[in-house]
């Protein structure tokens, strides 16, 4: 299954695995940040719609 | 019908919505497949040996860095002359989108350049040019955080924008200049005699498709965020008002 | 030589204020704005003197006419009193400086650094300035602030004869000057909150 | 404009005004590079055009903050926006006062700390030269950092983040130009490119200060 | 107390508080000097710990103006000195809340820019070691400085001027014990310099700032 | 808890300017002082308050006791109006900042970044400061500057609670704050100008 990487095997997959948390993190960050400020926008649309 | 209908906000709000899961999708899709087929099902290059593998995440990542600033320096550019504010906020939002894969770019080639070229970092043009590209990156960033009015903001950082993409160009040619490099050549270019061989070329054209589409998911999501996060501030001051 | 402000709108840190502001300065006269603290005499006097864009609505008449003082004072402590002045005459193109000193008594300090001026001291050279640019309309924020009685008698003086002198004057303040002016309240032009579902630049 | 330049002028020269600060910041960042990576005098020498281009270029950007922000704070900037002066020429006038409070005084005295570095006799010359067209860039690349950092309570190191990027192509024209004169080489064309930079800087940037200023003051 | 240190953090990491700007300022001085002085991978790897050091120095020295002047500006240093808190803590406080935005954040960061300059890898522990046994003084001794010169409007440069002195001892010892690392020689002695140091300014030096500060509040 | 000011002479910028200043203040009563600009009321107010040292005389009753405010308020424009409150208290060693912001009716202000708020607004955030220190004899110079009429009495209203509680308060002021209190002109304890043969530690 797994290719053989040789003697870059660390050089190799170190960088994957960096490339590929920053990617996630960016993502995940990106879509917390996101809901959040989605569901404050939405509390607050409600609580201003009811007091006029 | 013309483009500009969806600067509106809520416009935005509702084309993006419809399309973000095919977005979200498509381009995870392609960057898997793109990065399985490079890494389990390309031969080794007989000089690079394995670290070839790199140049797929490498390549599509200094390339949407770039290609993030001139998104921004094309979203400054209307927000400054047509003042559409979801411009100026598509420019906020992708800034640090961009600067991660500046990241990204960074270390691949860091880690890359240690057993190719026996060091981590070199002052080689195109890697000074990306560090270059870094630090406005993070004055960008770093003046939108600063600023509390929303439109001043805008205002100064477009101006930022530009004004700092045509100090960027002229480092890219200081640089060369300083220094002739270690680094590749423009290897997918027209001129043959530098290409990666085609087995590399198409798991990397794979992988920049969904590095450009992860690119735009990520920046319309975000993008809505802006909006959403003014529209809270525009919402909190009107109660301020009745208050 | 008439300032016309027409259904002038005036934001805030992108929030609007006042709304619908209209009203006509003739020369020779004096218009007072009054209103509770917060309400946004500040931003309206801002955009009048062309230092912030209306949201909507114009500004008539102001192009180069204006004289504007605000909360602080533009002085530089390191400067005595007369270079100070003479800084803000030439600026303006005018020379002599002796008139306003004269005006708020400032004489006997002409040598002293700004610095070293007592609050309502540094007030009365902050409205001097007004006597050298030349200026025929003159807009003031709270421009007593700081003045002990018999100052702000001055200062009354002093914009009684610059009426006279065919100039004019839009001024925001919570004391009584006891000038002959009319006077505005700006309360009635608060601005309402927008409705909510219009969801446009304005994110409102 | 004249009015201006002189109120400048003299408010540098005026005790704590900032003349002369920069200097002395230029002399320490020089005076502390053989402390810090220690005193051998070929490494020195070695070292030295591009030591004090740079010290030069940080002695600049230190005494950038305090060119706008002054007037901010006590309300001179709104007077002189309302003033019969475009904010083009204030901010012109405002880089030239820099210059020649800042700028000026380092060209001079750069052969000075130039002999600290043991830089190489035939250094001086092309220091100087490449010095004299290079800080006026910097002055008005400066001043725009400034009027983009004025409304903010302390921007000085904010500035500098925006500004240094900015600084990049003429610190290496610049020093390019010290060193190859040091090493006794060619320096025709980073001085064509140094007197390019400072030359657009100088004719366009004012534009751009003005507009972010007009941003600022709203 | 704590609430002061926490008030400082908190202002300090708000936007526009200035935390991570003097890292920033790091680590454009350090990407500076290829520029200024050259490429060359074995000239930079040679004068590396000294250029880390006098960087971090430098990006400590800029942050400094913003840890009293702003309290004076707005009169909360007249509050604080009325308030039961004795002005010593106070500044002790303030000390620290300086070296946990700015001194810490370098530390942490100079293994990094360490690469950039292609430092030997024997020099990263030494370097570490040494700034973060050093920081500390630097932000005490700054926070001495800033007291002398708080009434001054925009004291910036003229602060820096007086404290840079006050640094060379600091400096010397730290990057002496940074360079012996890299190039792999014994640290022993400039190491005990630079504790001893860091102890004697954190003991004394809060006295002398607060007295200073006394004088400058009256 | 009084407060006993014998024989004060106070100076500015090294010169002398209020001489033989007495007076005393009991708990429960307020001082007003008055004066033209620049007679030296604000370097009394800060001699008081231990800011800086007499020339001459003696303060008593005052260590420990004093909430000083000034004419600039040691506000943040970046915390927030409670957090602003919260630090304050804190650093006094209290809790509780609702019965200052009641006070001076800044509830709804109250998550509102101090940065952004009118010169009034942030004026009256200054006063009720000093409602969180806990401390008794109350020291103010110019409080109501910028305050609209409705917020002055507010702000009399605070001071004579805080006097019914046995607290005392030294103001000084150039307006009609409608406040039962001695008022005290400090005109007459002017410096006289010494005699310039009496070369001594003074220079004159
Ligand atoms: C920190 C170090 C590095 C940085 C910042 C960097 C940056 C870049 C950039 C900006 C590109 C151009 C992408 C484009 O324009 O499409 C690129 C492409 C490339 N890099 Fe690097 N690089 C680094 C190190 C390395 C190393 C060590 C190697 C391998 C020895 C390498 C191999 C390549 C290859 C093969 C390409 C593709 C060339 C092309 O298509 O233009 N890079 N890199
Ligand atoms: N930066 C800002 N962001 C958001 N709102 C602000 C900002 N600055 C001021 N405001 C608000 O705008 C409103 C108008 O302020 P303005 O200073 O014009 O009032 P004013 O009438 O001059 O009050 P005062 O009499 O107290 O000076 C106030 O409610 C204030 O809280
Ligand atoms: N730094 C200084 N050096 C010398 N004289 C000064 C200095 N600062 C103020 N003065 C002078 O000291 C005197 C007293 O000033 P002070 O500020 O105490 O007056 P004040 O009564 O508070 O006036 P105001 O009502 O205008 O605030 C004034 O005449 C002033 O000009
Ligand atoms: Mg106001
Ligand atoms: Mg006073």
């Amino acid at each position: 299954m797994m290719p053989d990487l040789g003697k870059y095997a660390d050089t190799v997959l170190s960088a994957y695995s960096a490339s590929l948390l920053l990617l996630l993190a960016l993502v995940v960050l990106t879509i917390l940040r996101g809901r959040k400020v989605r569901r404050e926008m939405e509390t607050l649309e409600s609580r201003v719609k009811r007091n006029g | 019908m013309s483009i500009w209908e969806y600067a509106n906000p809520k416009k935005f709000l509702a084309t993006t919505e419809k399309v973000m899961p095919a977005l979200w999708v498509s381009s995870a899709v392609l960057i898997a497949a793109g990065l399985i087929w490079g890494f389990f099902f390309t031969p080794d290059d007989y000089r690079q040996g394995s670290t070839v593998k790199i140049i797929f995440l490498h390549v599509p990542s200094a390339l949407m860095a770039i290609n993030a600033w001139f998104m921004m320096l094309v979203t400054s550019l209307v927000w400054v002359i047509r003042r559409h504010h979801v411009s100026a906020l598509a420019a906020r939002a992708a800034a640090p989108v961009g600067i991660v894969m500046t990241v990204i770019a960074l270390i691949t080639g860091a880690i890359w350049g240690q057993p190719m070229w026996g060091t981590w970092w070199a002052w080689d043009p195109r890697l000074t040019s990306f560090l270059v590209l870094f630090l406005f990156y993070l004055g960008y960033i770093a003046l939108w955080e600063a600023i509390d009015n929303p439109d001043t903001a805008a205002d100064l950082t477009s101006i930022l924008c530009l004004v700092g993409s045509v100090f960027a160009v002229l480092s890219r040619y200081a640089v060369n200049f300083w220094n002739q490099g270690l680094h590749q050549g423009a290897s997918l270019s027209l001129d043959k005699k530098e290409n990666v061989a085609d087995a590399f070329s198409n798991p990397l054209y794979v992988c920049m498709a969904g590095f450009v589409l992860l690119f735009i998911a990520l920046v319309f999501y975000r993008t809505g965020t802006e909006i959403r996060a003014r529209r809270i501030k525009a919402l909190m001051a009107r109660e301020r008002l009745e208050a | 030589m008439t300032l016309t402000v027409t259904d002038l709108s005036v934001a805030r840190g992108g929030i609007p204020v006042l709304e619908s502001v209209d009203f006509a300065l003739d020369s020779g006269k004096a218009l007072i704005l009054r209103g509770p603290n917060g309400i946004g005499k500040t931003t309206l006097l801002r955009t009048v003197a062309g230092l912030q864009p209306p949201l909507k609505g114009r500004v008539e008449g102001a192009e180069d006419q204006i004289a504007y003082a605000a909360h602080s004072d533009g002085l530089k402590p390191t400067l005595t009193v007369a270079e100070n002045l003479t800084f803000w005459a030439s600026v303006f193109g005018r020379n002599g400086i002796e008139q306003a000193l004269d005006g708020f008594d400032l004489q006997g300090l002409r040598d002293r650094q700004a610095g070293a001026l007592s609050a309502g001291q540094k007030r009365r050279l902050g409205l001097s300035r007004m006597l050298v640019t030349g200026r025929p309309i003159w807009i003031m924020d709270e421009p007593t602030v700081s003045l002990d009685k018999s100052s702000v008698e001055t200062f009354a003086d002093v914009v009684r004869a610059h009426l006279g002198q065919g100039g004019s004057a839009l001024i925001a303040t919570h004391i009584d000057l006891g000038l002959e002016a009319e006077v505005m309240d700006v309360g009635p032009y608060k601005a309402k909150p927008h409705d909510i579902d219009d969801f446009d630049g304005g994110f409102l | 404009m004249i009015a201006l330049l002189m109120r400048d002028l003299k408010l540098a020269f005026r005790a704590g005004g900032g003349f002369g600060l920069g200097l002395a910041f230029f002399l320490i960042v020089t005076v502390m590079v053989p402390f810090s990576v220690g005193p051998q005098s070929e490494l020195l020498a070695r070292i030295a055009p591009g030591v004090l281009w740079l010290g030069a270029l940080l002695a600049c950007l230190l005494s950038l903050d305090r060119l706008l922000a002054l007037d901010w704070e006590d309300g001179s900037l709104d007077l002189l926006a309302t003033a019969p002066l475009p904010l083009e020429s204030t901010v012109t006038i405002k880089a030239l006062a820099h210059w020649i409070t800042t700028g000026l005084p380092l060209v001079m005295a750069a052969p000075v700390l130039g002999l600290l570095l043991s830089l190489p006799v035939s250094g001086f010359l092309w220091l100087v030269v490449s010095l004299l067209l290079g800080t006026p860039a910097l002055s008005v690349i400066g001043t725009f950092g400034a009027a983009l950092t004025v409304g903010l309570k302390r921007g000085g190191l904010l500035m500098s983040l925006l500004v240094m990027p900015l600084y990049v192509p003429t610190l290496i024209f610049g020093s390019e130009v010290a060193r190859r004169g040091a090493e006794g080489m060619t320096v025709q064309t980073p001085l064509l490119m140094l007197a390019g930079i400072s030359a657009a800087s100088i004719a366009l940037l004012p534009f751009a200060s003005a507009a972010v200023l007009r941003v600022n003051l709203r």
